[in-house]
């Protein structure tokens, strides 16, 4: 009762807008960024415990940073992931959730508000703000990782024949009035992967670079691309890499 | 003779290709699902797919090149009543639409060509993208036998003749329908057609 | 979801403050549909108002077509560095939401 | 306790915000209360001329109304428009968005002390005109510029 009591007190700060006169743009992503620092220290899942211990890759509980270093190798399931698998990860273990219960809705649909993924994302991410974007090239599974994100990014199919590099190993090029990143070269890597997770006008929410994965297979025509899956990681490990220390910008708004 | 083989070699690793790395496949394979109408058969890669997939994204001996611009050339289907010329109003709207194929997409209504994501056609549409030349007036080549049979084999199967364009092979892939090449034809080529009228 | 604002408030030289809400809200028209297919129904806030103590600053009101998160801007003058002004807005189904801010030097 | 819902957490979030928001609304003063009404029928009208009708007839055109509305609009659900009036003792100002499904999208009531301008963001339906409207010692004025809305990224 005591601990509902202090959450209901940080809940009502944080929503009055006591302290919210401290922002510069119009990103309504902030809503976003405050959930999720919420749906951090909040205990969840049968076993009642928050996502404070949660290791994001600079040890457990380091939140600030640690987005700007993903996806990285984890001894502890022996695999590249991107923050997404890893929060769904730490769910599973730290609060006993159910893994599939969290990844069948992940991202916001039509007429949603926002998913704990989509608020979780922001808020990480937010603490990487102004970082370089350096995911560790150290463990043989990382390097694999690069390779096979290369490979994926030219990897032309389905319908219509296309590839990630189909719209983006050119430079100023633009798809209609959008301009498309250069995803070979650092400054267009660095620009697309820092700016996510972002605020997109167009669908009211916060989108995690996961969902832009999901999103970009879509247009490819080909089948819905999973949440932290081998393919969806690489591709981030390709950008990431490629962005070569570029600085995070997100969340950013976006069309 | 020597040349030969090692051409004859290169040739066979070049086709090969697919199967000596499937890592991007396999992996594409364990990383999405099947949804609403788009299957993991997506992900299977065609000749063209496979030789045009390597990170140059072109395939790197001629000789395969031609082999398969030839192959794509070849499978071109004309117009069943040889009439190359649809309605170009129509055309507009398919060349506007950029919807079809994705599981996002009813499979009731047509396919788009989606054409102004890439290329400027009527210049009064202001939202065009730039990945592929502009069309603007493109029916000044006019209506010869040879226009028309170039133009329909381009929309067909863009690669009979640029090898690995990255046009959609509209017509090979189904996307389009014959009378939806028809209208884009019409759109190019119609002296009548906004594209043409400036 | 509905209920909260972020709103900055700052002091020209002149005197001229500036003043910016951004509030969350769905802005629903009534006419979108969600994943099944189903309607959404209509759910937009209706009227906003900033006052200073017991000045009103602006009213507004809304139909559906400002955009979803919405922000309003207005100026005004004749306050100090550090009055309060208080937001709130109602939307179409009695729901309310609400904000204060400090006016600052900017 | 189990709350892996997202919706929900979004509720409870919800509910404390209105919680607090009852308080702050307690302490308004009466005076808010008895301001103007929101004409629900003008919002709901669908011409134009019904809603500048309706908001006192008879609008003229005005060069001391500076109305901001991009040109092109790639993205039709977010549309920023600016309204600033020079008009002295300017009262209300009005948006309209002509091939909206009912035009009027807002009015703002300009008090003595507040300045005659109002920004906010717009969806437009489709190409057209965006209106201000401007009270301004009782009488209507207008402006208004041409977007164009275009489709954006991939296209579907």
């Amino acid at each position: 009762m005591k601990k509902l009591i202090a959450t209901i007190l940080v809940g009502s700060v944080l929503s009055v807008g006591v302290i919210a006169d401290d922002w510069d743009d119009d990103n309504p992503a902030i809503f976003f960024s405050e959930d999720g620092a919420d749906m951090w220290l909040e205990p969840q899942g049968p076993n009642e415990v928050s996502l404070e211990e949660c290791d994001l890759g600079l040890g457990a509980g380091v939140v600030e940073g640690a987005y700007a270093q993903l996806p990285r190798y984890f001894e502890d399931t022996g695999k590249v992931m991107d923050l997404e698998a890893r929060l769904v990860h730490c769910m599973v273990t730290l609060q006993g959730r159910d893994a599939d219960e969290i990844t069948a809705h992940p991202y916001s649909l039509s007429g949603e508000t926002g998913t704990e993924i989509e608020a979780l994302s922001t808020w990480i991410a937010e603490q990487s703000l102004d970082m370089p974007i350096q995911p560790p090239q150290d463990h043989d599974a990382e390097k694999a990782a690069y390779t096979l994100g290369e490979k994926l990014f030219y990897y032309r199919a389905g319908t219509h024949d296309f590839g990630c590099s189909t719209c983006h190993r050119q430079s100023n090029t633009r798809i209609r009035l959008q301009e498309l990143a250069n995803l070979t070269t650092a400054d267009g890597a660095g620009a697309a992967y820092g700016s996510y997770p972002a605020y997109r006008v167009t669908q009211g929410v916060v989108r995690s670079m996961g969902w832009r994965m999901r999103d970009c297979a879509r247009q490819q025509r080909l089948p819905e691309m999973q949440l932290g899956s081998e393919a969806s990681v690489a591709l981030q490990v390709y950008m990431a890499v490629n962005a070569d220390g570029a600085p995070m910008t997100a969340p950013t708004m976006k069309r | 003779m020597h040349k030969l083989l090692l051409s004859m070699v290169v040739l066979c690793l070049a086709s090969l290709n697919v199967f000596a790395d499937d890592s991007a496949y396999n992996a594409l394979m364990n990383s999405m699902k099947a949804i609403n109408g788009v299957g993991l058969d997506r992900i299977e890669q065609d000749e063209m797919q496979a030789a045009c997939s390597n990170p140059q994204s072109m395939i790197a001996d001629p000789e395969e090149s031609e082999r398969l611009r030839q192959s794509a050339m070849a499978a071109v289907k004309k117009p069943s009543d040889g009439v190359y010329l649809g309605d170009w109003k129509r055309g507009k709207e398919i060349a506007a639409n950029g919807k079809g194929l994705q599981y996002s997409d009813d499979q009731n209504d047509p396919n788009g060509g989606n054409c102004y994501a890439c290329h400027q056609l009527d210049p009064d549409e202001v939202a065009y993208g730039t990945l592929g030349p502009s069309l603007t007036n493109y029916g000044m080549r006019g209506q010869s036998q040879a226009v028309l049979d170039y133009t329909w084999s381009k929309l067909w199967n863009a690669t009979a003749w640029v090898p690995c364009s990255h046009m959609p092979r509209f017509g090979h892939n189904g996307v389009l329908t014959e009378q939806q090449l028809k209208d884009i034809m019409a759109l190019l080529l119609d002296p009548e057609s906004p594209v043409n009228k400036h | 979801m509905a209920g909260r604002m972020r709103i900055r408030a700052k002091m020209s030289e002149e005197g001229v403050v500036d003043v910016k809400a951004l509030m969350r809200h769905p802005m629903e028209t009534g006419q979108r549909k969600d994943a099944e297919g189903n309607p959404i129904p209509a759910h937009f806030i209706t009227e906003v108002v900033a006052m200073l103590g017991d000045r009103e600053l602006v009213r507004a009101h809304w139909g559906a077509s400002i955009s979803q998160n919405p922000t309003l801007a207005f100026r005004f003058t004749g306050a100090n560095e550090g009055d309060q002004i208080d937001f709130s807005y109602v939307d179409n189904k009695g729901e309310k939401g609400s904000g204060t801010v400090k006016i600052k030097a900017g | 306790m189990k709350s892996s819902s997202i919706q929900t957490r979004f509720g409870r979030r919800w509910f404390l915000g209105a919680g607090a928001t009852l308080l702050a609304v307690a302490a308004l003063p009466m005076r808010v209360l008895a301001a103007a009404m929101r004409p629900d029928s003008t919002f709901t009208a669908t011409a134009v001329d019904a809603v500048i009708n309706d908001l006192g007839g008879n609008a003229v055109d005005s060069d001391m109304i500076e109305l901001e509305v991009p040109p092109i609009s790639d993205n039709a659900a977010n549309v920023p428009v600016v309204v600033n009036s020079k008009l002295p003792n300017t009262t209300k100002i009005a948006i309209l968005v002509e091939k909206n499904p009912n035009p009027l999208s807002a009015i703002f009531y300009i008090p003595e002390g507040t300045i005659a301008f109002a920004e906010t963001k717009l969806k437009v339906a489709q190409t057209g005109l965006v209106y201000a409207i401007v009270e301004a010692d009782g009488k209507l004025y207008k402006k208004s510029m041409e977007t164009k809305v275009t489709l954006g990224g991939c296209g579907g």
